[in-house]
């Protein structure tokens, strides 16, 4: 890999194909890979699989509104605060997207298994209580050889793609994130193409980081997105705030079926994450900043 | 509420909150600031330990959580405790609640035909895997407490009696409590079913019946919550919840 | 829990009962648990069975020297750049302790499934081509129930107690480790109680610190023993280096079977570990102090 | 032999070597120094990614290492890295190296009744994880360079031909070079026999032969390999070993 991986959103995901499997960082209201996603919806990329972190938002709701998901894994996507998430909901409701019933452990142990290319996941007993195996035929179940007992067990997870957003990332794509801690980098693990969304490129002669505070280390990453507020209108810990009216503006659309008017605003008006941001304008976005360095 | 959940919490606990879940956060607060001083409990979405902040952040994973949090615990951490059953409670909610304290966050009606699709199963699972559990809602209502879940993401008493012992391993009791606006519940030692211990001030046997979508259970000595004290709500205004987010649900709180 | 979990090494590990399983800390030279199992060898304990790291070395030959060891998962045994662990070597000659045949993916993934309690761990090829499994009866094979083929397995590891050397922790036993990063957090996820030997006590009104930079959490240590140079002779990442001198002297005398020497003259000759500072007197232990704060 | 070995080593590769490991660390550095910067590696023991620290230290966890580091590798990440075939490559070495370059750290002798104890098998499962792999050794001798391994702790060419992809993940390579203090070799294709390819110096045929406890194949065109050039002892000297820890291993560096 070349040692320089810095490069735009939109070049960054310009060879995400069709019917690609993506793995989509972010928590709740945080760190979405917004730049990113705006590009893919941009682009107009169809049929891709889904696999977001537990706690999924926002992006997952646009890129199905924007119909560009397939099918989709569900442990939880809302709009956390604000409350469903109606693009998401109105899909599975009428069938129009493929829904992988999942949950917490399911993407987390998946992906742990996946970052090591293990076969599978043996679980103690928690599923055995619930419905899920019952919609979700990759939930199954094998022998235990130390015990002779039959254990449910899940599926590894990879994904094609992993799309994460960064405060600050080096050159080299050693990525810095701030906020829920480590499941980012094993999801990352678990990608054939890890791609960062940055805030911020560590100057190259800056000095080095303490390696405590890198949580994806650059041998995996393939490409680096500069993308000042790359996460707007959601947060990224430390730098900025989310930007609520903008997200309330989301919802209240999105709720009436009217979202096309929101992509239309922010993400087909504009040619690039530049010409968003100077949509936004600055007065705007460095209101949301916040300062924690 | 809050303070009805904080009066339950005992010293020296560790346990889990949801992401959006400023009562209960609210109430374990409250709780270490009053009796329970090593009572600790971690925030979902974010894996803050113990946040000292005065205020309730609306998403839980806000930044401010972390930087004012003991620990920062990873997600690996969270499921790792999660399934070795290292936390003793955890608060969790649905939107189905049933008799014996089933949760259903994924959709009602059919799964293949779903009238609504919820927000997904998330850490309900994990009702295997915790010590206890307390259930909370914001409302309550019969379409909330239902007879039976349509879809089981959180076993609770599973169909009651013994049923929950067969399935899951012998340390990971069933919920302990439910907490709603109207009362507190707990579950009758034999049958496992839903039964009021406790009414609100504002609230009424009678008005929690018609409120629940199944025959309640009520113990012979339901009692009604007092007030809270004067310290209690100055800890709150002052310690908690300074911009007063728990106001905004009136008569939840 | 007790809010204030700090004590001293000889209190913190008074407990440990004959009998007991150990996972122990400690890569190579570094972040040994000196003072704990110093204070462990002085009490004469017997029987253990140890998992430490898949790089043991000097602790690992003195409680095997001092016959507190009855069974050892082997990974890696040896004095590093000194060579052989001679009485390690000795003891698996003469068949005086039980080793278990493992190696860096048995403990590290055993270790992890332990972590989350999950039965066993599955793995893709690796075990096939070697002689592991004809001589350790724990790696065994299931079926994988998504291809239909037979897949090697290796069991969930779990202690009694894990023993880990720290630089800071504070009195709740919020740890913080430099070196060898995130293995040690997982070793004390898979044990019932965890001691720390810490060099220093994070004061009780000191601003926390960065919470990327703990790595075992408060509320899973049981105990914290405040051991400045806990970690002597062996290092303590970026507060103060190894003794080689001292290390050579083990070396050469463990080589010549003299190992009780040694023993007798740094571990059962004073009553603790505040003792054996003074005996090593403040000269020799500031002479190894490394600046990295 | 620091020398031999960074001849051999491609540009943008990334790979490990294990702790103690002097010898491969300094070729990949000196690598790193001249044909091929954008080549990674990453040090066993500590994690180390691409240290810059321009001594060879003892002991590769020292924390010299970890702070002059591009990256610090948890333990996590780097068994799911071997695990999951990311490093291109790997060094590995053992008390015992066959014809087929199988690797033996456990023990000589009977398993039962050892004769002598090794240190343990440690990574060298993840022969089976490597892209491909090489194997260095500071000592090349009879007792080394066995004709079959008393005891398989990391899987080589197996017993050579095709063995070895009967067993494992196709994506999985055997061993590419044997590194010595006498010579370098590869294993020759179709009998996955070791191979004799390059002569140091101060080295012949014969006596890399008489060394050797097997009959080794020879190459048609062994080369004997050049002295160092000025700007490789000067790098050496100045960016990769400035304490001189290479010229304690004399005739092997």
């Amino acid at each position: 890999m070349s040692a320089n991986k810095v490069t735009t959103p939109e070049e960054a995901v310009a060879g995400i194909p069709d019917g690609a499997t993506i793995a989509l960082g972010g928590v709740h209201s945080h760190n979405g890979p917004m730049a990113l996603v705006n590009a893919l919806i941009r682009r107009g990329v169809k049929d891709l699989e889904l696999i977001p972190t537990p706690s999924a938002g926002p992006p997952v709701d646009m890129l199905i509104a924007a119909g560009c998901v397939r099918r989709l894994h569900v442990s939880y996507v809302g709009l956390e605060f604000l409350g469903m998430a109606p693009n998401y909901r109105r899909a599975a409701e009428s069938r129009s997207i493929e829904i992988v019933e999942a949950d917490e452990a399911y993407i987390v142990y998946g992906f742990r298994a996946g970052a090591s290319r293990l076969p599978f996941l043996p679980l103690p007993a928690l599923y055995e209580g619930t419905d899920l195996p019952k919609v979700n035929k990759d939930i199954r179940s094998t022998t235990d050889p130390y015990t002779g007992k039959t254990v449910t067990t899940i599926p590894a997870l990879r994904a094609d793609y992993g799309l994460f957003h960064a405060q600050v990332t080096d050159r080299k794509g050693n990525t810095q994130i701030f906020g829920q801690r480590r499941f980012e980098d094993v999801m990352a693990k678990a990608c054939e193409h890890v791609i960062i969304s940055s805030d911020e490129i560590l100057d190259e002669y800056a000095p080095a980081p303490d390696p405590r505070l890198v949580s994806i280390p650059g041998a995996i990453v393939d490409s680096v997105a500069h993308a000042p507020y790359g996460s707007h209108p959601l947060s990224s810990p430390g730098h900025y705030a989310y930007d609520r009216e903008q997200l309330v503006e989301y919802r209240d659309l999105a709720a009436q079926d009217r979202t096309k008017e929101y992509l239309e605003k922010y993400v087909f008006s504009v040619n690039d994450h530049q010409e968003y941001l100077d949509k936004l304008g600055a007065r705007r976005l460095l209101g949301l900043q916040q300062t924690f360095r | 509420m809050a303070i009805s959940i904080s009066h339950e919490m005992a010293d020296g606990a560790f346990g889990s909150v949801g992401a959006a879940s400023h009562i209960p956060a609210a109430g374990l607060r409250l709780a270490q600031l009053t009796h329970a001083p090593n009572l600790s409990f971690f925030c979902g979405g974010s894996g803050a330990m113990n946040p000292k902040i005065q205020r309730l952040t609306e998403s839980s994973a806000d930044y401010r959580n972390l930087v004012t949090s003991e620990y920062h615990f990873s997600l690996d951490d969270v499921v790792d405790f999660e399934t070795a059953m290292r936390f003793d409670f955890a608060f969790l909610g649905g939107m189905q609640i049933d008799k014996h304290g089933n949760l259903n966050m994924a959709m009602i009606g059919d799964w293949d035909k779903p009238k609504v699709r919820g927000p997904g199963t998330i850490g309900l699972i994990f009702l295997g895997g915790f010590k206890t559990s307390y259930i909370y809602t914001q409302h309550h209502t019969p379409k909330i407490f239902v007879d039976k879940v349509d879809f089981i993401s959180g076993a609770g008493w599973l169909d009651g009696g013994d049923a929950r012992s067969k399935v899951f391993r012998p340390e990971s009791d069933g919920p302990r409590r439910v907490f709603t606006p109207l009362g507190v519940f707990d579950f009758e030692p034999e049958s496992k079913r839903m039964r009021l211990i406790k009414v609100h001030p504002w609230s009424s046997i009678e008005k929690i019946q018609a409120a629940t979508g199944f025959e309640l259970l009520i113990a012979d000595d339901v009692q009604t919550v007092g007030a809270p004290s004067d310290e209690e709500l100055t800890l709150l205004r002052t310690q908690v919840d300074r911009d007063g987010v728990l106001r905004r649900y009136p008569s939840v709180a």
